[in-house]
C-alpha cells in the first residue's frame, strides 16, 4: 500500500518531483562487490571505493543533507530529508556508508556544538570526505553505558585521554570519533564529558584499532585503545560533567527518535529491508521442509503470517505516530522502534531457517544454499542488533519507565 | 486509490473522539459499570440483559447511533476512522449497548444497495437498533454458511431455522437475517417482535453483552424487507466484513488500553518486598509488551478504517490483519491484567474481570486470530491445496 | 503408560495389592451435587457431607495418612502413601476434603509441633473429623508473604491475636487454622511466629468470617478477621521468631516438593486431572470453530500436541527427579512443579476456549456450552492457580534463586 | 510391556556417565574445542572436516564407540538409556566425532535383522564407523523417499543417484544407502571409498560436524552388502527411528544443559548498573526457562530411550514428543544463551557460538519440531483430510 502523502507542503511536494527527476538519472550501477547486509560491516576499501562517491554525489544534489543549514553544508530546507530517504528507497540505492556520522555525530555536534565545529564538521560528514565512528560501549560498559571509565584528564587547554572503547563500527576508516569519558570519578552520571577525537591521524600515536570477529565470522567491529591521547578543550561537545545528556542525544537519534531524520539512502526500498517478512513467502514456495513444500504448511503459514502482520502493523505505527489524536504519548512510538525493528528481524529470520527446513544447514559459502545463505547470516546477526545500541532487555526498561512512568529498576 | 498519509484523522474526528472520552467518562465509571451489570456474581445465574437504556437515548441524541448510515438517508454517516475511534472509546468503558450490532447493520445495509436496504437505514436513522443473524451452529463468519432457510415468492418471504451467536439480540428492534433460499443467500430484515421469531438467551461468561439462539418459525415478511436478494446477501456481507472486523478490533484496543492503563497504576502503588511491584521486571517487561501489542493492534486498527473509505481494494486484508492482531493482544493483555493484580484481581469486587471478560468475547467473535491469519494466508500465499 | 516400579519394596507391593482390594469393594458412589473443579472450592454442607466420610473410610482402611506414625493415627509405612495416591487416582475417586490440612497443616505440626500437638491433631486431620484452613497471606502480604501484620501480642501465658487474613479456603467449615504473626514489628523475617488458633468455637466471639467472590462467581475464599483473640502459648509452633521457618515447612509441602507424600485422593485419575491436554483431543473431535472442525485444523492440531508434550515431559520429569544420576540438583525438578502445572492448565484452558470457537462465549448454566462451560471456568481458574500460593514471577525467582545461584532480586 | 520406575538407569549406567564427563572435561574443554574447530573465522571458508582421531581412537578402547552393536556381534550393546546419557555427555561439549552416525548406523543395521547386516555390525565392532546415507534433496526424513536408485540382480546391486544431508560423510568409513528399486526401498552398505562414491562437502553453519552429499555413479556392491531387502529396508528405518530421534535429542539436551551453566555463571558475575545481571528478573526468568525447556525434553529423552528397551509400542510416541520437544528447547536456550553473554557473545572468541551453531544444525536435523507434533498428531489424533 503506498502511503504517498496528501497534506505535503509545496516545497516538499517540488522536492519529491526533484528527487524523481535526479535519481531516474544519477543511481549508481551495481557494485562490483557484494556489499555486506548493512553499512556498519563495510569492511573492505573496495565496498568504500563504490560507496563514498555515491554519498558524495547524493550530497551535491541535495539529497543527503537536505534538512541541515545550508551554513553546514546542507540543503537548508524543511521536511525534505524524509522524501528524499523515501524517493532513494523507492528506486533501491545503495545505503550511505558514513552512518555513525548521519545517523550520531552530526545531529549531536548540530546541538551540542560550537558554531565552529557545527561549520568544521558537519559539511565534510555530509560530503563523505570524513567518515565517523563512536566510542560508547566499553567491556565493562555495555548496557550500562554511564559506567565508562575511559578517562579524560585535563591538562592546561588540552585534554589527556586513556582507555577502552568497543564494538566500534567503521574505526578502521575513520578520520574521527565521538567518544564519551568519565572526567569525574566521584560520581557517575555528573562525571562524564562528550568529546570529539581525532582518530586517523593519531593511529599508532595514541590510537590503536584492532579488528574483532562477529560470531558470522564477518569483522566490523573494532576495539579502539586510547593511551595519553591529546587533544585541544575545543573538542569538546557541551559543558563537562554533561557527557550524559549529549549521549543522550546521540542515542535519540540512533534509536531513530530523535528530532534530525537521518539521511538514509536504505539500500533497499523499505518493504526490502532485511528482515522483511513477506520475503518468507518467496522462501516458502521454493523451499522443501521435511520433504515437503513449505508454502503448503499450514503451521508455517500461521506464523509468517503472524510476522508478517507485526511487521505491518509496527509500520503503520511509524505512521501513527505523526497524527494527533492517535498518540497520547510520543515517546510511546518512537522508542519502540529499535526494539520492535531488532525482535521481528530476528524472529523472521529464526522462522526462514526453519522454512528451509535441513537447508538451513548450509552457510554462505554452499553451492545449494538457499538464498546464497543469507537468512542463516541474517539470524546470527540479528543478535548483533538485539545486543547493540540498546539491549532488548534495557529498551523495555526504558518503555515501561519512561513511557509509562514504572518505577526504575536499578 | 491511496490512503492518506494522517489516515484522514483531522480536526472533526479528535473533536467527537474528545467529546465521546468526555460523556463516556462521566457517563459510566468503572463504579457504575459494576453496579450496571455486575449485581448477580452467581455462575448458575440466568442470562441477563443489562444496559442503560436513558445513555442510549443521549447517544442517539447526540447522532452517535447513526454514525455508520450514510447522509443520504439520515444518518451522520462518519468515515472509517471517526467510527472506528468512537468504538474505541465505547471498549474503553466496556459500553454495554447495542451500538456494535446497529453499526454493522448499517454497513452490511450499505453494502445491499438496493431500495429495500435503503428504508431499513433510514429506520435506523430514525433510531431503531438494529442486529445481524448471521451465524450458523457451527459458528461460522463464512457469508455462504447459514442454518436459516428462505422460501421466496413475488409478494413475501417465509424463513425458517434457528440463527446462532446473535449478538445483542435482546436490545435491538430489527434483525437482519441471513438466509439460504434455492437462488442462493439473501438478508432479511425482520423485526425482533414479528410473530414466529423467539429468542432463546444464551447465558455468556461476558457481563457486558448478551447473546442468543433466535429461532424463525415460518416467520413471513414482505418483499420490501427483503434487503438482498438471493444470491446477493452473501456479496453484501463480503463487502461489508472489513468495517465489522474494523470495529470490533477497535472496542478490543480500547479496552485493553484500559487494561493497560489501569495495570500500570496500579503497579506502580502495589508494594510487595518494599517495592512497587512495577520495580521488577516480571512484571514491568510484560506490561511493556502490553503496550507494544496494543499499538501494533491499533495502528493496524486505522489503517483499516482507512482503507475502508479510500484502498477498498486493500480493506480485507487490512481488516484481517487488525482482528488477527487484536484478537491475540486482547489474550495476552487479558491475562497480564488479572496476573498483575494479583489476588485482588482475582475478585468479583475489582473490574479487571469485566473488561476480561468482554475481551474473551471479542477475540473469537467475528472469527478469532488463527481463523484470520489462515484467511490472509489464502489471499497472500495461495489456497492450500492438501493437508500440508 | 503405565509406570509401575520394578523396584518396589515387599511392604510397597503387598500394600498395593491391599489398596487394590479395598478399593474394588469401597469407593462411594456418585456424588449426590456436583462437586466443583477443587476441593479448596468446596462451598456447601451437602458437598461436605458427601466428602467427609469417603476420607475417613480412606483414613479408617490405611490409605489416608498411610506414612504417618501409628502413633498420631497414621499407618505407620514407608514409601505407601504414594501407592495409595496412584491407586486411588487409577480407580478415580473423589479428593478428600481436608486438603489444608492434609497438604500443610500435619506435616508442619509433625516437624514443628510438640508432642502432645501431634496427638491432639493429626488423627482428626487424617479422620476428617477436623478441617483445617490457612491464615497467611493479608491484603498486603500476597506474594511478599514475609511482611504479614497480623499481630500476636504475649499476655502472660496466652497470645492475643489481632489482624486480618485473606484467601483463605475451607474456612466456613473450619475448626482450627494455621497462622503466621507477627510477633516483632522490629525485624521483617525474624518477627514472625506460627501457631495454631481455633476458628469454630471462636465465631462471633475474635473471629469473624466473610466470603470473598472470585471471577468466576463462584465462592470459597474467604476473609478472616481476628480481634482480641486470644490462645494459650501451647498452640504455638517451634520458637517465637521461628515462624518463617515453620512456613517454609508448610509452602515446600504445599508446592509438593516436601518430604511427606500429601495423601491425594485426586479426585480424577492423573491423566484425568484437570487442566488434561488430552482431554483437548476429544473437545476438538466434538467442536466446530469458525465453521470448520477444530480437529481437522493443522494450527490447533500443532498447539494441542505442543501442550500435550509439555505436559508428558513434565510429568516424566516427576519421574525422573527419583532416580540417581538423572538429576543434579534435587530441588530443580520439585520448585518447577506448581509453576508447571498452572502454567500449563493456564495455557490448555486457553487453548480450550479456541477449540470452541464461538461456543466458548458460552458459560456453565448454558445449555449449549460444550462440557457445561467448564473450560471457561477452568480459564478463569488458572489464573487463581497462577496467582495463589506463590505466583508464577515469585517462584521464578526462586528458581533463578535456589536452583541456579543467581542473585536475589529484591 | 511396562517402562521401569526409573528408565532402568541403574549404577551401571551412572558409572558410564561419570566415566564419559571425566573423561570429556579432561580432553576437550572449551578452549581445546576451540582450537580444533574455530581456526578460520572467514564466513567464505572451503568446507572444513575437523575433529581428533586420536580421541576417537581412545573412545574406541573403551568400547564407546560399539555401544549400539549388539553384544552378539561383539559390540558392548548398551541399553537406551545408557547410549543417551552418554551422548548427552558428548552434546555438552560439542563433540565434532562420528559417534552420532555410527551409533545410528547401528540402530538400522540391528533393526535389518539379517545376515549381511550382522556381519555390518561386526565390522563397527571392529572399529570400523559408518553413516546413513537416508535424505534426498528435498530433506525429507520419511522412509520411503530417497534420490538414490538401485539396480538389483541376483548376485549385485548397482547404485546411481546422491544422498543428501549425509552426516559426519567424510569421518566415516561406510554408508548405509537407502536406494530405490523396482521392488521397493532397501539399505545397502557401501565402502566410503568404493569406486563410483564422491563425497561433496557441504559448506554448513555448525562447526563441530561435517556434511554432504554423497554422489553414487554405478556403485557396484556384492549381494552380502545388501543389508536390507528392497522392500524391507523402509521397514528398519522405521524401526530405528525412535533410536535415532532420542539420541539427537539427547546430544541437544547436553549441548543446551553447557549453554544454561554458562549463562549462569556469566550473568551470576557480570556487572551492570552495579549489579549481576542475573539480579535482573529480565535475565533471570528466561535464564530459569532455559531449565524448565532442559528438564522437560531431558525427561522425555529418557522416557524415549526407556521405552526403546522396555515398551517399543510407545517408542515412536515417545521419540517424536522427545525431538520436538528438544528442538523447541535448543531454539529458546542457544537464542538466550548468545543474547544474555551481550556482546561478548556475539564475538567469535566467546565460546557460546560453538553451542549455538551446534544447535541451529540439530534442530533441524532428522526434522524439526513441528515436523513432528504433525506426525504426533496423526498418531494421536488421526490423519488430516482437507487443508483445514
Amino acid at each position: 500500500m503506498s502511503e504517498k502523502g496528501k497534506k505535503e507542503s509545496p516545497e516538499q511536494i517540488e522536492f519529491r518531483e526533484y528527487c524523481r527527476e535526479w535519481l531516474s538519472k544519477n543511481t549508481p550501477g551495481d557494485p562490483p562487490v557484494r556489499l555486506p547486509q548493512m553499512a556498519i560491516e563495510i569492511t573492505t576499501q573496495a565496498e568504500m571505493d563504490y560507496l563514498v562517491p555515491w554519498q558524495k554525489a547524493a550530497w551535491e544534489a541535495g539529497l543527503c543533507g537536505a534538512d541541515y543549514p545550508k551554513a553546514y553544508g546542507g540543503g537548508g530546507r524543511t521536511g525534505c530529508q524524509l522524501i528524499a530517504n523515501e524517493e532513494m528507497q523507492r528506486v533501491g540505492t545503495p545505503y550511505f556508508p558514513n552512518v555513525i556520522a548521519l545517523g550520531m555525530a552530526a545531529p549531536t555536534i548540530l546541538h551540542h556544538g560550537s558554531e565552529e565545529l557545527k561549520k568544521r564538521f558537519i559539511p565534510k560528514i555530509l560530503s563523505c570526505e570524513e567518515i565517523w565512528c563512536q566510542g560508547f560501549s566499553e567491556p565493562d560498559a555495555g548496557s550500562d553505558l554511564a559506567s565508562v571509565q575511559t578517562f579524560a584528564e585535563r591538562a592546561g587547554d588540552n585534554w589527556v585521554i586513556n582507555g577502552q572503547k568497543i564494538w566500534t563500527s567503521l574505526a578502521t576508516f575513520s578520520s574521527w570519533m565521538i567518544i564519551l569519558c568519565r572526567t569525574d570519578r566521584s560520581v557517575k552520571h555528573k562525571g562524564l564529558t562528550y568529546f570529539i577525537v581525532p582518530i586517523e591521524s593519531y593511529i599508532g600515536k595514541g590510537i590503536e584499532v584492532r579488528p574483532l570477529i562477529k560470531i558470522t565470522g564477518e569483522t566490523g567491529f573494532n576495539e579502539v585503545f586510547l593511551t595519553d591521547l591529546e587533544i585541544p578543550d575545543k573538542y569538546r561537545l557541551d559543558d563537562v560533567g554533561n557527557g550524559w545528556s549529549v549521549a543522550m542525544t546521540t542515542l535519540i537519534h540512533e534509536r531513530g527518535a530523535g528530532p534530525m531524520v537521518t539521511p538514509s539512502a536504505g539500500g533497499r526500498r523499505a518493504d526490502d529491508a532485511p528482515g522483511n517478512a513477506m520475503d518468507l513467502i518467496d522462501l516458502a514456495r521454493q523451499s522443501e521442509r521435511n520433504g515437503r513444500p513449505a508454502a503448503e504448511d499450514p503451521v508455517i503459514r500461521d506464523r509468517m503470517i503472524e510476522l508478517i502482520i507485526r511487521q505491518k502493523g509496527f509500520r503503520q505505527s511509524i505512521r501513527r505516530v505523526r497524527v494527533k489524536g492517535l498518540v497520547d504519548n510520543p515517546m510511546r512510538i518512537g522508542l519502540q522502534g529499535k526494539l520492535l525493528f531488532t525482535e521481528i528481524a530476528q524472529e523472521v529470520s529464526a522462522l526462514a531457517l526453519e522454512i528451509e527446513g535441513a537447508a538451513s544447514t548450509l552457510f554462505m559459502n554452499d553451492e545449494n544454499a538457499p538464498n546464497k545463505g543469507q537468512w542463516p547470516l541474517m539470524y546470527l546477526n540479528s543478535y548483533g542488533m538485539t545486543i547493540a545500541a540498546g539491549t532488548s532487555e534495557v529498551l523495555r526498561n526504558i518503555l515501561g519507565e519512561r513511557v509509562l512512568g514504572m518505577p526504575k529498576t536499578k | 486509490m491511496t490512503q492518506p498519509k494522517d489516515f484522514g484523522f483531522g480536526v472533526e474526528e479528535q473533536l467527537l473522539q474528545t467529546e465521546a472520552r468526555k460523556f463516556f467518562k462521566k457517563q459510566l465509571d468503572e463504579l457504575t459499570l459494576m453496579e450496571l451489570v455486575g449485581g448477580n456474581s452467581d455462575p448458575h445465574r440466568d442470562s441477563e440483559c443489562l444496559w442503560d437504556e436513558k445513555m442510549w437515548e443521549q447517544m442517539a441524541d447526540l447522532g452517535w447511533t447513526t454514525m455508520a448510515v450514510p447522509e443520504a438517508f439520515g444518518g451522520t454517516g462518519m468515515s472509517g476512522v471517526a467510527v472506528a475511534s468512537f468504538i474505541e472509546e465505547t471498549g474503553r468503558v466496556a459500553l454495554p449497548s447495542p451500538l456494535m450490532a446497529t453499526v454493522n447493520s448499517s454497513y452490511v445495509l450499505s453494502a445491499c444497495g438496493t431500495d429495500e436496504a435503503d428504508s431499513v437505514l433510514k429506520e435506523i436513522a430514525g433510531d431503531k437498533t438494529a442486529g445481524l443473524a448471521i451465524t450458523n451452529q457451527k459458528g461460522s463468519w463464512c457469508s455462504m454458511d447459514t442454518d436459516v432457510s428462505a422460501v421466496v415468492t413475488e409478494d413475501k418471504a417465509t424463513l425458517n431455522g434457528m440463527a446462532w451467536f446473535v449478538q445483542d439480540a435482546r436490545k435491538v428492534d430489527l434483525f437482519l437475517v441471513k438466509a439460504e433460499s434455492e437462488a442462493g443467500i439473501g438478508l432479511y430484515a425482520v423485526s425482533a417482535d414479528a410473530p414466529g421469531v423467539t429468542i432463546l438467551p444464551d447465558s455468556i461468561v461476558d457481563l457486558t453483552r448478551d447473546q442468543a439462539r433466535v429461532n424463525f418459525e415460518g416467520v413471513a415478511i414482505g418483499a420490501d424487507k427483503i434487503v438482498a436478494a438471493p444470491g446477493k446477501g452473501n456479496l453484501a456481507l463480503d463487502a461489508a466484513e472489513p468495517a465489522i472486523l474494523t470495529m470490533i478490533s477497535a472496542d478490543m484496543c480500547g479496552a485493553a488500553e484500559w487494561q493497560l492503563q489501569t495495570t500500570v497504576a496500579y503497579a506502580k502503588t502495589r508494594m510487595q518486598f518494599e517495592r512497587p511491584i512495577g520495580f521488577f521486571q516480571a512484571v514491568k517487561h510484560p506490561v511493556v509488551n502490553m503496550m507494544i501489542m496494543i499499538d501494533c493492534a491499533r495502528s493496524l486498527v486505522f489503517n483499516a478504517a482507512c482503507a475502508i473509505d479510500h484502498e477498498p481494494e486493500q480493506a480485507k486484508a487490512a481488516a484481517h490483519m487488525a482482528k488477527a492482531a487484536a484478537s491475540d493482544m486482547a489474550a495476552f493483555c487479558s491475562g497480564r491484567s488479572v496476573q498483575y493484580h494479583g489476588g485482588m484481581g482475582f475478585t468479583w469486587e475489582c473490574f479487571v474481570h469485566l473488561f476480561f471478560k468482554r475481551q474473551i468475547h471479542n477475540q473469537v467473535l467475528f472469527g478469532d486470530a488463527a481463523y484470520h491469519r489462515a484467511e490472509l494466508a489464502e489471499m497472500l500465499i495461495g489456497p492450500l491445496v492438501a493437508g500440508g
